[in-house]
């Protein structure tokens, strides 16, 4: 199966993965492990070049990620494992999410807090809130039985101190 | 340190519900009880102080869509006070002040239920 | 060779290992990764059930490891690696950092800051500081190439609300 | 927010040297500088305050640990104040407390070198 983009009517290009090695995170796939992932994306992102708007921003895009897998791929079951992956470049940043549970089949691209509210619903906002703190938010099947949140943000200065969405 | 405390003040007939620290995936049950509980006992004039709130993920915000429309339809409303920083941000972000009254303090947001 | 171990007078037994999969942090062997290390660490030891205090020992143990293979192992080389796995146990919490760089021949036993500063001595702390801080702390090889510094803290009680020394 | 900063306040003949944020092995070259060039100026009579760090790695105390002895053999002395929580906790673990005098009022610790 290719890959589930949540395609914006023009999807920027991916960045390049870079050369050098990522910093990797391997944790059990459980809400209790949450905090740690914001914290650690919120300091790589900071590490990374991003301001401290931006870094909270991509701190929050990674744990909707890993909200993601914990409830919808592994549907809250205890025992399983996510992958985290941070690739600085000097473009900008990239996370990688890896699971080995369900993946979605289509992505929803905007969520209208008042019709959702208005159908009682409590969800559905989570992968367009990645998407609105994202440049590019793409679901992939990397290899058969894995599924990766693939999550970049762009510096908007080539030369990267701060992030901007485009 | 908790990762999430809630107070619960009446001020009048308003319920002010105070989360301290995060409201995520993992904290949000005891959110949506402190909700819930407040419009189970009758108490449908809830305001939502963000003052001491550090992040709020989709899941806190699910909380609120969940509930609002009901709490409406019993003659109340959730309003939001104190909101700042990354909480404000990820609020707009999401298109929240459609959906919600905002205000900037506490006693502004409990004063727009009098006469209601 | 065996384990460099800095034998107390009365050792106190390993931890054993858990079964559960650790959580894993890849990252830098740079000066760099140092707050993410320590506030991972205080975030994995604060979920692993130990108390602030506890918590916070722990974080500096581990950042005076990760520091020691910074600036030891690696001799602050640039493009090297530390694999840092977290292994909390109903009995306390192990960390394991491993490198792939110079490992000691001989572990500081005490350093008394007094003497050392009679020699202008700017160094000599850091696996004083670890020892004080943990339950049990040694050097391995766990296979050629590989130096792993492990660090043992036990709960002082074995349903384990908090963490003591010994 | 950077890792460390120092602010460096001068009461009467005593430079107070307040790192904010944490001494580690990242930082620690800043907080060697900035008490370096301390006694390289001749201001030998420094009080560290601890207000405001964090946490201090053991190459934070090997910084004071490698140039306390010059200080005094210059006249001088490093006192240290306002330690606490985890700083403090450390620097007794570390036997700190032998090497170096400590108070824990800022002012008590300026004082404390009036007369010597
Ligand atoms: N990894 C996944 N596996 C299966 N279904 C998914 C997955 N991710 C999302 N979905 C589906 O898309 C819907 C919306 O997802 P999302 O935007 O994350 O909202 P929510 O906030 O409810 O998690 C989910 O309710 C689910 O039906
Ligand atoms: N991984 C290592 N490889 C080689 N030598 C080491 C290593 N760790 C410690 N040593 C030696 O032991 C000494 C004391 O180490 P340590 O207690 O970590 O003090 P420091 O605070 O100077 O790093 C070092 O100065 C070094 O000579």
């Amino acid at each position: 199966m290719g890959p589930v983009e949540s395609a914006a009517p023009r999807t920027p290009d991916p960045l390049p993965t870079p050369a050098a090695p990522p910093i990797v995170l391997i944790l059990p796939a459980a809400c209790e492990a949450l905090t740690l992932v914001h914290e650690a994306a919120r300091r790589i992102a900071a590490g990374a070049g991003f301001d401290e708007l931006a870094a909270d921003e991509i701190a929050v895009a990674v744990n909707e990620a890993m909200t993601n897998i914990v409830e919808h791929a592994y549907r809250g079951e205890p025992g399983h494992e996510v992958t985290i992956r941070f690739h600085p470049s000097p473009g900008g940043l990239r996370v990688e999410l890896d699971h080995r549970g369900e993946s979605p089949t289509r992505l929803p691209l905007e969520a209208d807090p008042v019709r959702l509210a208005a159908e009682r619903r409590r969800g559905g906002l989570g992968v367009a809130l990645m998407r609105k703190l994202m440049t590019r938010v793409e679901h992939l099947e990397p290899s058969p039985g894995v599924g990766r949140w693939s999550l970049d943000r762009r510096h908007r200065h080539p030369d990267g101190r701060s992030g901007d969405l485009r | 340190m908790p990762e999430l405390e809630i107070t619960i003040r009446s001020v009048g007939s308003v319920a002010v519900v105070e989360p301290r620290g995060f409201v995520n995936a993992h904290t949000v049950s005891g959110f949506e009880r402190a909700l819930s509980e407040r419009v189970d006992a009758g108490n449908v004039r809830i305001v939502i102080s963000g003052a001491h709130l550090s992040y709020v993920a989709s899941a806190g915000f699910g909380a609120i869509m969940g509930l609002i429309e009901d709490v409406r339809g019993r003659g109340g409303d959730i309003r939001i006070c104190a909101l700042s920083g990354p909480v404000a941000h990820i609020f707009r972000v999401l298109g929240f002040d459609r959906l919600c009254r905002t205000f900037e303090r506490e006693e502004d947001a409990v004063e727009s239920f009098r006469g209601s």
